[in-house]
């Protein structure tokens, strides 16, 4: 973009030049498709590979030729983006339109029946439907707490003090901790003949109590470790904003006898906007894919199944690789339109201030 | 009263000292420009003022009451920062409304105010932009604006001017001190620019490492320095400092051994109180006339480097000794490199300097 | 370079590749045969590997290599079926639950072995030594046929667990005789002949506050008498809940039946309903975790050894860490006994119990060198000698010969209780919708255990769900 | 008066000098807090050096001294350190000889996998970050959400596909497979992280190299890349707590020999034919935490100024 210096006019399409990527394209597309109907799987997956590295050669050199350098830059990160992330994710784009179990190793084309069974089956439709309502659930409360937990701790430490280095790193260590472990010993803290909880509860109402024995209490378990887990990621990136407020504003809002609140609203506020969408963002993904700590902490019970979960129990314990894949894509449909909302309404509140 | 005063003002952070025992006092309506070299202090100075730091010891007193244990809010002070510490998601007009939340008036009071401070400052045609969207100009007069659209017990500047072009500065300094004028408040003002302080203050206190060397009016730290750094800081071309042997008083001339000349001059009385010594001699630029041969009075130099400065040429002479002397002759006085020159210092802008440093005068 | 040199090079390049790939599974060459595993990481298939290292001389004189992937439990199942379903190849022999067969072996991952024991009649009689129930279990799909596809790695039954300690105590006898007139069972005999009304008084009686008297001293905490598996996870409650439907004279889906055997009708039926109404009336004696629904095997194990209670039905595979001291409370406490059964209307004892353990069975991409290898160690793993060895360790042995030797009761206290239970072990479906009928049904058991809905309800449920989805997969006509 | 400090302000317990500062009432109050947010990781600190018999013990013990008395006896606990013993040795079958359980060989290879592909996904996601920013492309925000997107769907679903490419190319079990999966499972992250960086950057000192005659490779060298080095430690820090803790993939795809904690650490929550065992959970955790802890803490001072420069203006 920035050189205008092109070296070359790009070539014609049939002509036969290792810049010449369109005609490489076409060639690709034309070889692999013959491959894929005329070998087997194992033997055109290579075909395939072969062609897809053909075509990616025949970018670069042109990339090269022409002084592209966003391309050459960005080539390798899309490469190795295709083949662990995109290609897979297609692939499983194109698995749910099949009927196709992969404990059984048949396959049959069946358009977008997957998808009308998630939406509309009444057995698989309900459980669906319910997960979804429990995750959206579970979204609002843990990206909440972990908001408000997170936006709390960043105030804390948002004045220079004493030993604040070492009083930081305490808080930061929940979200460096493997889900595994904290789950399991969540359960433990959580269980009613030996864990604290109940033994402190138990202590000061002489009662014996039971967190997770309805669904309030379950959810308010889940919420609690999610929350404890991840608010440092959020109080991190709100404290980046914090930090970066430059003092002297403080310094003429004190002179200027702006009160606390309006301190906050006019000028710490417009500096974390960023940071706090851009945490809402990533901790949202996350919630939606909330699975480990329900697994571990109530198997789903107490109604707190969550979509992450039954996908789990529909692609792996039951190997429904395309319901489950056709349940993932109108997840993933509802998360873009969701982060979506979100980039849209940060553009355009930053674009108005 | 809007008075400001403070006394054996000091502030250490850690070992290192900032300002040390300042004293200083602002009367109403008066302005006082803090002036100094970078690092001397005098921001802290100002901030301790301000109340946004603490002093280490010593008493802050603003309209006549002590503030050491006040926060800046309860100071009611207003202050224009150096980088003018504009609110940057509010608008120009939401700025300068900002210091009126505090007193609850009606939005239409509010309003009148903002409008009528715009006004002053040409701000009208800007108060619904961002401060982002604005000129540098705009800007320095938005800051100035927020602090004076409310009726505080004083007023701080903190090198206000520091940031703007050298045109734009210089009708800026008119416009503020026609501003300050008006409103008859204690004003303090923190520059390194000496001519910023010469123009806009009733009064400088110039400071070095943390300590206040000289008070005083714009005439008197020019026409009376204190001391050799007083002399050397203030005026432009910067005062000759000649290192100088003391041989004799009369009570009324000094002769003294001078950059390789012997030279007889008309001295202040006080001068009787140094012993033959080592002394400095303090002559500003301006004070010499060109003299057509040597005589007891006049020094001998060369004349090395001319520059013309417009109305007036300087002239960079180099003495018998090898010391360099600045003279300012008139424009139509010409001289060619190379020229010998006989300066005769005129003994009322002489100054003579112990080896504290310190000005002896009457 | 034109485009039809550099397709070339890209031909040669990717034929090379392949080559390095064919040439790396195809090193094995006939002296040296490696046998790969996948296992869960616990001790019987510790000591298995061991015992292998230590002591298999393979008659070939080849030199055979058991290499063992040792899989952390809870992640077994999703590994062992990633692996298979992805078409990875990469394990000969797996460890698997004996209700995955019909899974396993209807996607082509499971070899079939009638061949195997048809061409060797030493291998088929060590096959047929093994007890009948457990080779069904482990061995047939469908279920109780004649296919065979399975060996016995860690057979496995439900026994109860309890103190000596409570129960044996002078004074907690006394109490409850006079409560109950009936004698608090002690010995392992005792609790050999004990119902599940029983065991219902058991866990009534021994409910105690902490300060309350506990054999002859004040609880140091809340003591319950009772706890069975009620856990929401995997079969975490199934596998108890069955015994109780099959001794009560109810079923569960019978696939040997197929087509004609119903879920509706048969899964609900009264008797059915009724026996998941007394085990869920039993849960209010246990300790309060199984309120939650959380209550699985390795928590009312954990409850059990911190002396919490002083019963609990639960798999011989998780005994070992009781008798240890490091790991137990109770460890010198012990004493072992049969399930509980239901006295039948003509005064005997009606017992079922829903078999645990694992086979490992051989998959299908296993070479002929590697079968031969693997047969020899499969003999050699089932000869009396290794499971004596294997028994002295810490394992089980459904080998005939083996358990009903004198000598096997000393292994473990448990082992007293072993044999004569065998007789009366069944097993769930093998069917492919293994999986779809097992969590729809731990889903409902939860409901109800947590006290979401009624035993009848429940039973509906499920009823209603089985019969639909078998009938989609034409199990059910 | 003022000028006398105080025997408080002596003590260190001053007000504050200046807006934006606070002292030592401050370090006090948000101590109790952080300490009160810690105590879940320290009670697993403490299950770490706790005897195994101790666990579960009712009351829970809680503190290896009594400080003094202050802490009733009940809730004391002797420490030990047997259970770090047991995470690398320890007896796998009944009553066997204590055996290597390979722990140190998983420890190494979560070290190595988790550095390397962050690493890589650094130097990668940097460069495709820069040709973002510099060199946009026609519907440039459409490709980074695209990229964003590989983020957003639950791993259980592209994990079939990517167990059987590995198998077909060989790549099941070897480090270079998961390194390459954890790098581009990183990818997304960085480029949006350090895309956000290079375009706060003014592109006049740039320019002014390239008319001086620096080539490209060396602005980036030379200019760019010595303006985001925080911005690179916040990144590496995200990206290596994230990759540290992953665990499905890492079940899936490592081998016996390239299998890391994460996966390994299981053997603890149902261990030898029984339920958790808490104290070698415990101390597998506390050992893995260690690493990780010190690169953050080391880190500490770019996360916030990196976090800050990269996001603050987009």
């Amino acid at each position: 973009m920035s050189s205008t210096t092109a070296t070359a006019a790009p070539p014609a399409l049939m002509t036969l030049a290792p810049d010449n990527w369109k005609l490489a394209i076409l060639v690709g597309l034309a070889v692999s498709v013959i491959a894929a109907i005329t070998f087997p799987a194992s033997v055109s997956f290579w075909i395939v590979g072969a062609m897809a590295a053909l075509v990616a050669a025949a970018f670069v050199v042109n990339a090269f030729r022409r002084k592209y350098y966003g391309g050459l830059l960005v080539a390798p990160a899309i490469a190795v983006l295709f083949v662990m992330n995109i290609f897979p994710l297609l692939w499983s784009l194109g698995l749910s339109f099949f009927a196709y179990q992969s404990n059984n190793q048949s396959i049959r084309f069946v358009g977008l029946n997957n998808y009308i069974k998630a939406l509309t089956n009444d057995l698989a439709a309900e459980a669906n439907w319910n997960a979804l309502v429990n995750t959206a659930m579970f979204v609002v409360f843990t990206v909440a707490a972990q908001m408000v937990v997170g936006f709390l701790l960043a105030l804390l430490f948002a004045k220079q003090f004493p030993l604040r280095k070492y009083l930081l790193i305490l808080v930061l260590t929940p979200m460096m901790l493997s889900v595994v472990a904290s789950g399991v010993f969540f359960t433990y803290y959580y269980d009613p003949t030996f864990g604290i909880l109940s033994y402190i509860m138990g202590n000061i109402t002489g009662e014996q109590f039971i967190l997770m024995d309805n669904k309030l209490g379950a959810v308010a378990g889940i919420v609690f470790a999610d929350a404890w887990m991840w608010s440092p990621f959020v109080m991190l990136l709100v404290l980046a904003g914090l930090v970066s407020v430059p003092k002297y504003l403080y310094e003429a809002a004190a002179i200027d006898r702006v009160s606390g609140w309006r301190q906050f609203w006019t000028i710490t506020f417009p500096y974390i906007r960023g940071l706090l969408m851009l945490a809402l963002l990533f901790r949202t993904i996350e919630a939606f894919k909330l699975a480990d700590l329900v697994i571990l902490l109530t198997k789903g019970g107490n109604d707190t199944m969550t979509i992450s979960y039954h996908l789990i129990r529909i692609a792996n314990e039951q190997n429904k690789t395309s319901e489950g894949a056709a349940i993932s894509y109108l997840m993933l449909f509802m998360v873009i339109v969701l982060t979506n909302l979100y980039l849209y309404l940060a553009n355009r509140r930053s674009h108005g201030a | 009263m809007s008075t400001i005063e403070i006394r054996k003002v000091t502030k250490r952070f850690g070992d290192f000292t900032a300002v040390r025992d300042a004293d200083l006092s602002v009367a109403a309506g008066e302005v006082v420009c803090l002036l100094g070299p970078s690092g001397c202090g005098k921001t802290t100075t100002l901030r301790m003022i301000a109340g946004l730091e603490r002093a280490t010891s010593g008493d802050v007193v603003i309209a006549g009451r002590n503030m050491n244990e006040l926060p800046p809010e309860k100071r009611d002070i207003a202050m224009v920062f150096q980088f003018y510490a504009l609110y940057p998601a509010l608008s120009v007009g939401q700025n300068i409304a900002m210091p009126l939340h505090y007193e609850k008036l009606s939005k239409a009071e509010v309003d009148a105010r903002v409008i009528k401070v715009a006004k002053i400052m040409h701000l009208t045609e800007v108060l619904d932009r961002m401060p982002s969207h604005i000129s540098e100009g705009e800007k320095q007069r938005l800051a100035v604006a927020r602090a004076i659209v409310r009726d505080p017990n004083c007023f701080l500047f903190d090198e206000p001017l520091s940031r703007l072009d050298v045109e734009l500065r210089h009708s800026m300094r008119g416009q503020i001190k026609e501003v300050l004028t008006g409103l008859s408040k204690a004003t303090v003002i923190v520059t390194h620019d000496q001519l910023e302080a010469l123009t806009m203050a009733n009064r400088i206190a110039i400071m070095r490492d943390g300590l206040i060397e000289q008070v005083g009016t714009p005439h008197d730290v020019f026409a009376k320095p204190a001391n050799v750094f007083v002399a050397s800081f203030i005026g432009t071309p910067q005062m000759n400092l000649v290192d100088a042997d003391l041989k004799s008083f009369d009570g009324k001339n000094a002769s003294v051994s001078l950059a390789g000349n012997d030279l007889v001059i008309a001295a202040d009385p006080a001068v009787s109180r140094l012993k033959p010594s080592k002394v400095t001699v303090g002559i500003r630029p301006r004070a010499f006339t060109a003299a057509n041969e040597k005589a007891a009075d006049t020094i001998a130099a060369q004349a090395e480097l001319i520059e013309p400065m417009g109305a007036e040429t300087l002239i960079h002479a180099r003495t018998a000794a090898g010391g360099d002397i600045r003279v300012v002759v008139p424009r139509d006085k010409r001289v060619k490199i190379g020229e010998a020159l006989h300066l005769r210092p005129d003994p009322k802008q002489t100054h003579f300097f112990g080896e504290d440093g310190k000005a002896v005068r009457a | 370079m034109t485009v039809m040199t550099k397709m070339k090079g890209f031909a040669t390049a990717a034929g090379f590749a392949a080559t390095l790939m064919v040439g790396g599974a195809s090193i094995a060459s006939a002296e040296d045969v490696v046998l790969t595993m996948a296992v869960p990481d616990w001790p019987p298939t510790r000591i298995m590997k061991k015992f292998f290292d230590e002591q298999y001389k393979p008659a070939s004189g080849n030199k055979v290599t058991l290499d063992v992937d040792f899989i952390p439990w809870p992640d077994f199942y999703t590994r062992v079926n990633a692996s298979l379903t992805s078409g990875e190849k990469k394990y000969n022999f797996i460890v698997s639950d004996s209700q995955w067969l019909g899974a396993f072996v209807e996607g082509g991952y499971f070899r079939k072995i009638n061949d195997l024991l048809e061409a060797d009649p030493a291998f088929m009689e060590t096959f047929k030594s093994i007890h009948p129930n457990p080779l069904n279990a482990y061995s047939t799909y469908p279920h109780k046929s004649e296919n065979y596809y399975g060996f016995p790695q860690f057979p496995d039954v439900l026994v109860n667990f309890a103190r000596k300690d409570i129960i044996c105590h002078d004074e907690e006898q006394k109490n409850f005789q006079a409560k109950y007139n009936k004698k608090l069972p002690c010995t392992g005999e005792e609790l050999d002949a004990m119902t599940w009304d029983d065991f219902k008084n058991v866990g009534e009686f021994f409910q105690r506050k902490k300060g309350d008297m506990l054999a002859g001293a004040p609880a140091e905490d809340d003591f319950y008498g009772i706890a069975y598996q009620a856990g929401k996870g995997y079969d975490f409650s199934s596998m108890q809940i069955n015994g109780f439907i099959w001794q009560m004279g109810g079923n569960t889906w019978d696939e040997t039946q197929i087509p004609n055997g119903q879920a509706e009708g048969v899964v609900n039926s009264p008797e059915a309903v009724a026996a998941l109404e007394k085990y869920l009336s039993l849960i209010q004696y246990m300790p309060p975790v199984a309120k939650t629904g959380t209550m699985d095997i390795f928590k009312s194990d954990e409850l059990f050894r911190e002396g919490k209670v002083a019963m609990n039905i639960n798999w011989i595979g998780l005994g070992e860490a009781s008798l240890d001291p490091n790991s137990s409370k109770v460890s010198d406490k012990l004493v072992f006994g049969q399930m509980p059964g239901t006295m039948g209307a003509d005064g005997k004892m009606i017992r079922w119990s829903n078999i645990g353990g694992q086979p490992f069975v051989l998959t299908t991409w296993t070479t002929d060198a590697q079968i031969k290898e693997a047969v020899e160690f499969v003999k050699w793993w089932l000869s009396s000698e290794i499971q004596h060895q294997f028994a002295a360790g810490g394992g089980q042995s459904a080998v005939k010969s083996v358990y009903e030797d004198p000598k096997y009761v000393t292994y473990r206290p448990w082992n007293r209780a072993w044999a004569p239970q065998l007789d009366w072990q069944k097993d769930v479906w093998h069917v492919p919708q293994f999986f779809e009928l097992l969590t729809q049904q731990q889903d409902q058991f939860d409901l109800a255990i947590t006290g979401k809905q009624d035993a009848k309800t429940t039973l509906d449920n499920v009823a209603k769900f089985q019969q639909n989805l078998l009938t989609e997969a034409g199990l059910i006509q | 008066m003022s000028s006398s400090a105080s025997f408080m302000e002596r003590l260190g317990f001053r007000k504050a000098s200046g807006v934006g500062e606070a002292g030592w009432g401050r370090t006090l109050f948000v101590a109790v807090i952080a300490f009160i947010y810690f105590i879940p990781v320290l009670f697993i600190i403490f299950t770490a050096i706790k005897p195994q018999n101790l666990a579960l013990s009712v009351p829970p013990t809680l503190s290896p001294t009594s400080f003094f008395g202050l802490i009733p006896d009940q809730y004391v606990f002797s420490p030990t350190l047997e259970n770090f013993g047991s995470v690398f040795s320890r007896s796998m079958t009944t009553g066997g000889a204590p055996e290597d359980t390979g722990f140190d060989r998983y420890f190494f290879n979560s070290i190595f996998i988790s550095s390397v592909s962050v690493g890589l996904a650094l130097i990668i996601g940097t460069l495709a970050a820069f040709g973002f920013s510099r060199y946009p492309l026609k519907g440039n925000d459409t490709y980074l959400f695209i990229i964003l997107t590989t983020r957003m769907l639950p791993a259980i679903v592209v994990i079939i596909p990517i167990i059987l490419m590995f198998r077909t190319v060989g790549l099941s079990g070897s480090y270079i497979g998961i390194i390459l999966l954890y790098t581009a499972f990183n990818l997304a992250f960085t480029i949006w992280m350090m895309k956000s960086f290079f375009d706060e950057l003014s592109l006049d000192v740039e320019d002014a190299a390239r008319i001086d005659g620096s080539s490209e490779v060396k602005v980036f060298f030379k200019i760019c890349l010595p303006q985001v080095v925080a911005g690179l430690a916040a990144t590496f820090v995200f990206g290596l707590i994230l990759t540290w803790n992953e665990f499905l993939f890492a079940l899936l795809l490592s081998g016996a020999d390239t299998r890391t904690v994460p996966v390994a650490m299981n053997q603890a929550v149902s261990s030898g034919g029984r339920g958790t065992d808490w104290t070698l959970l415990a101390a597998i955790e506390t050992l893995f935490l260690i690493p990780v802890f010190l690169v953050t803490f080391f880190l500490q001072n770019h996360l916030l100024r990196g976090v800050t420069f990269g996001t603050v203006k987009r």
